[in-house]
């Protein structure tokens, strides 16, 4: 789960980060009061999950309250990559001298949590992987032991920081790492981590993203779960169990197992059909899940052929045969489909299919290319 | 001969009293699988499906029956403390099925596994299995038959797929283990590999890697360094996009890196064959069985 | 440093461990205040840092708010093993079925924190565990997994607990070791741990030790020391960074070094007399210590002899010898003393010293002898 | 020969530019000890007593200098930290001088040196000298002298009494090394006497323990079973009560248990030439040598 840039600031103060005065606003004359409040220049800053708000035009300074209110204004409403902006925060401007960055993942490969930092901050991180790697400080931390400050005086000698200032960067280090290991995160990030001109280091812009699978034991984290986020469709899909991921195609897919799933998508894909999602529906689903599945699917106007992909194992082929017919019994649709069932009672349910009329097929390369000619005659 | 269980496996069951747990038990017994003790705590003392004793504790468990194998079906909350206790009861290997058990609990998990030596496959996959003798796991055992070609893979149902594929072909396997979709695992691809490389009943490997993380690359360079016998690949999510977790917590191309081309042009530069899709997997097999 | 009952039951019950209820009274009258709003029978305890306190009569019941104050009012002001008695704890009686024992330490020889649960509670451990060490069951915990809850029930199992009680239990244990960790203990420990006759499990008592190196890092636990339960000489000691214990013996012991000072006592006995004290004056003391240091051996009354034997390293033997001087020309004294310096500056030493007429050796076992016939002759 | 160190031993001060780190540099220089660099976060680039080199890391320290072995001076609130980082430096070798670590971060560390295979002598020790080669600690030099008798103590001012002792008598010693007086350390009676054991010089071994612990039970135990060399062994404490600490964290008679009367018993037993008291270790000596 991805947190707004203002969520993640606060927790990463509530670490001792030292983070801009400011406050969230949903109107402009709410973002007025701000800038007033706060006095000389703020920034006003689009709160949406998407990368790229700057270039988006998402986020715009203000040297006055009634200028904070003009940008406000023209930032609320926006679209960008798809998100509406409801809220913006409305920052205190930092005195910017030096922009550095300053992360930390779930490293796979070392298995430990990498620290990363760099003297190239305020751009994106992953360029600055791509061309000059070198500039990427890195630390591994030992779980037993935790971050240690020899190893952040590594990475502020290696982001070049003046001494004076390394005091100050172990404790942001030691206070971003302690936000992400006790709220279970996956990333934390501070870009930029700005050093400014009176020499106090200030984390102007901040994301997280936590672990969905520890939101349990963190009821307050998983409360600031925005849900003007999550499309209808992805909250109906999260709500019901299933992993759906909407995609540009038109063919929507149905299958179980995650990995079955991609590999569902693409033989569709190498047979020259464009899959309009991935969604997984877990094992054991049973009826009343397969049919908010495919009611998700048939939501997305440009799906103009369905493909079914089940291997019964805990999953029982009747049981998805039963949902499909109930889905189409509460909203009957055009939409051809095709479905090919083996495993677990696979027999009666394409017994039970049949009586439907749909297309079924005994593998998954022919179920692909039915489900690809199906949508290239349907489009 | 095949890798990590047989016929001799002892296993026991960690939450062998659960809706999962009793039903793969079943399942597995029903398979051939010598399952010869349970476990939930506070239940000791009674008898779980099958007459399978039932113990408050894994130690227990494994002093009375001599269990090796553990397999957990725990929810994800009590998985980790599961995993624990398995290894300090002293099985030599655990097969984690639970799904969801959080990526800091696993690390902390896999250091002490690392620290005592003992192995453990998953969390969040179906299991192993070695077809006519054993299956410790969750995947449908009618699908497999006894072969020469070894199985290793990230996912559960498309490993049912390619399988089925290769029974139907008339082609068996040795060992299918299935390793997990969790980013941070007890066993990786080179890991089994490696099993692979040295058992003298598997003469080929299929190998299904998936996008998210560089497991794949690691096993590409061991491949090509440490590799006598055929290796078939697949990689799946091809049409994935950037930045989506696709289903597995492990499956996702994060910071451009972890996707299906460069695992597929990584696996060919190894020398492996690497199928465009499923279907072909089986083919590829049979070309050289 | 040693928490008194009530300070160790209020940590142990931040941590969610649950205690009697009750109050700590210094006077019958509030005693009585206590025992009145507890209602029923109460527990009167003496507040003191030593052991056996209920065989001494520090511990009495009370069915009463009258007999809680009478209970006190014999109890305050009585001398336990030399302490005494200034506060008293009044706790609501526990409805007592079965006494458990469940205690965590630092265990040296497996560098672990070693977690002990044994189903003879209520008597000394010690005595449990030297009669019927097998009923003493133990489990170590990982410093990086900390306590699991699997290991929490094989203590449960191994000490006979009903399987209702062990959620119970695992919670006690789980909250026991949190505060040990989190307050640096070396030693924590709950005895009797009372299963309840409604099957509720209480501590009943409870004891601490921090350990002394770690209390720079918890002011707050640092200023719970009673100073009543040093003496005068320990304050100053400690106070003045001397490392001080004292003994039954006549013979004052100066040394630098913890080993050579227990070494120096050893062979004061060996040669047929015994040591006053243990006194440590550490690496590189200045004078003024070493003056503070021969204060305090010469305010014990049985004194009858000193003996300092310095091995000068870090330590200068000239600045020992003017120590010496310094604490003789405030408070003259008639106690014999015997100086053995070797190291560093010892020709200085010596000739200070020689001007003061006090007796010198060469060797230790010189010296012990010395400082022995010296203590016989005066005694 | 001798153990652990020689005039080979290239050391690193971490802390060098403290009062007592200052004061031993120059020390332990005048001995002859090969001090390439020194460490003190902030004043690298500088320069310490006697030109010694200062780094901000111990990293830089050892990739400049080649320095094989730290010594470490920083106060106890600092010194987890500067054993971890000498530990992932690469040094081969850490003495740990700092009193007054709380046993909790002790458990941390060594737990993590373990994993890492670094050895730390101490903490809360004199440190260890090869008498004519190197110091690598705080002991007065000049009261050494060269020879076959390994030392192995767990105090400070009692070994220099017992070494002075030795070289009075014109009997010297291979290596002399303080492993310390806490509770929880990186290095034990064993671990020495077995290096003592395999060591050519060193021809016969002087052992200087205190109450508290096992650690004399256990050399014993090792002594016992595995050397082949006379050990002489003095255990100080015999007049000190149950649960009082004498000074060392580590000196403490707790549940009846470390006695002086138990550990000089376990010795005995063992074959080990047990003083009574610091004034007969010489003597016992001299009659081997």
């Amino acid at each position: 789960m991805k947190l707004q840039e203002f969520q993640s600031k606060r927790i990463f103060a509530q670490y001792g980060v030292p983070i801009p005065d400011g406050d969230v606003a949903t109107t402009p004359a709410e973002a007025r009061v701000v800038a007033g409040r706060l006095g000389g220049t703020v920034a006003v800053k689009s709160q949406v999950l998407v990368g790229g708000r700057g270039k988006a035009g998402g986020i715009k300074l203000a040297k006055s309250p009634a200028e904070a209110e003009a940008a406000a204004g023209r930032i609320l409403g926006m679209n960008i990559k798809g998100m509406i902006v409801k809220k913006v925060l409305v920052d205190a401007a930092a005195d910017l001298h030096k922009e550095l960055y300053l992360g930390m993942v779930i490293d796979r490969g070392r298995r430990r949590v990498t620290v990363m930092a760099s003297s190239e901050g305020g751009v994106d991180i992953e360029e600055v992987a791509a061309r000059t790697p070198e500039k990427i400080i890195q630390v591994a931390v030992d779980p037993c032991i935790g971050l240690k400050e020899y190893q952040t005086r590594d990475l502020a000698m290696g982001v070049g920081l003046p001494r004076e200032q390394w005091a100050q960067f172990a404790a942001i280090c030691q206070g971003l790492y302690d936000a992400f290991m006790e709220s279970d995160a996956t990333l934390a990030e501070i870009n930029p981590l700005v050093v400014q001109r009176d020499g106090k280091l200030l984390a102007v812009d901040g994301k997280m993203v936590l672990d969905d699978s520890a939101l349990y034991r963190h009821p307050d984290l998983a409360a600031m779960r925005d849900e003007d986020e999550e499309t209808p469709e992805e909250r109906t899909a999260r709500l019901n169990g299933l992993s759906y991921v909407k995609l540009d195609g038109q063919i929507g897919c149905m299958v179980n197992g995650a990995g079955l799933a991609m590999a569902t998508m693409d033989i569709t894909k190498f047979y020259g059909g464009a899959p309009a999602n991935f969604l997984d529906i877990g094992g054991g689903a049973k009826a009343d899940k397969v049919a908010a599945a495919l009611r998700i699917i048939l939501t997305d106007p440009h799906v103009n052929a369905v493909l079914f992909n089940i291997f019964g194992g805990i999953t029982r082929c009747d049981e998805v045969a039963r949902g499909i017919l109930q889905a189409l019994g509460e909203a009957p649709t055009n939409v051809p489909m095709v479905v090919r069932l083996v495993g677990t009672n696979d027999i009666e349910g394409r017994a039970i299919l049949k009586k439907a009329k749909m297309m079924t097929a005994e593998t998954l390369m022919e179920a692909a290319q039915m489900a690809v000619a199906a949508a290239q005659h349907a489009a | 001969m095949s890798i990590l269980v047989n016929k001799e496996t002892r296993v026991v069951v960690q939450g062998i009293t659960g809706r999962e747990g009793a039903f793969h038990t079943e399942q597995m017994i029903e398979y051939g699988t010598n399952v010869v003790a349970g476990v939930t705590p506070g239940k000791g003392g009674g008898w779980a499906v099958r007459n399978v004793p039932i113990f408050d504790t894994v130690r227990e468990a494994v002093d009375a029956t001599g269990a090796d194998t553990s397999i957990i079906y725990v929810p994800a909350r009590f998985a980790p403390d599961a995993i624990l206790e398995a290894a300090d009861a002293g099985v030599g290997l655990i097969v984690c099925i639970t799904e969801g058990i959080p990526a800091l609990d696993m690390l902390k998990v896999r250091a002490y596994l690392d620290r005592v030596g003992v192995r453990l496959i998953g969390p969040n996959c179906p299991g192993l299995i070695t077809p006519g003798e054993t299956k410790v796991g969750i995947m449908p055992g009618h699908i497999h038959t006894r072969g020469s070609v070894g199985v290793v893979s990230r996912s559960g149902t498309l490993t049912y797929e390619v399988v089925y594929a290769l029974t139907v072909r008339g082609i068996g396997q040795s060992t299918a283990v299935g390793i997990g979709g969790d980013p941070i695992n007890g066993t990786d691809f080179v890991d089994v590999l490696r099993m692979f490389e040295h058992d003298p009943e598997t003469r080929q490997v299929v190998m299904i890697g998936e996008i998210g993380g560089t497991d794949e690359e690691k096993a590409a360079d061991f491949i090509a360094q440490h590799m006598t016998k055929p290796v078939t690949a697949f990689v799946a999510g091809q049409t994935a996009p950037p930045g989506k977790r696709m289903g597995h917590a492990g499956a996702i191309i994060s910071g451009g890196k972890g996707t299906a081309a460069d695992k597929m042009a990584a696996l060919t530069g190894a020398g492996v064959r690497v199928a465009r899709h499923p279907g072909e997997i089986a083919e590829m097999v049979a070309a050289l069985a």
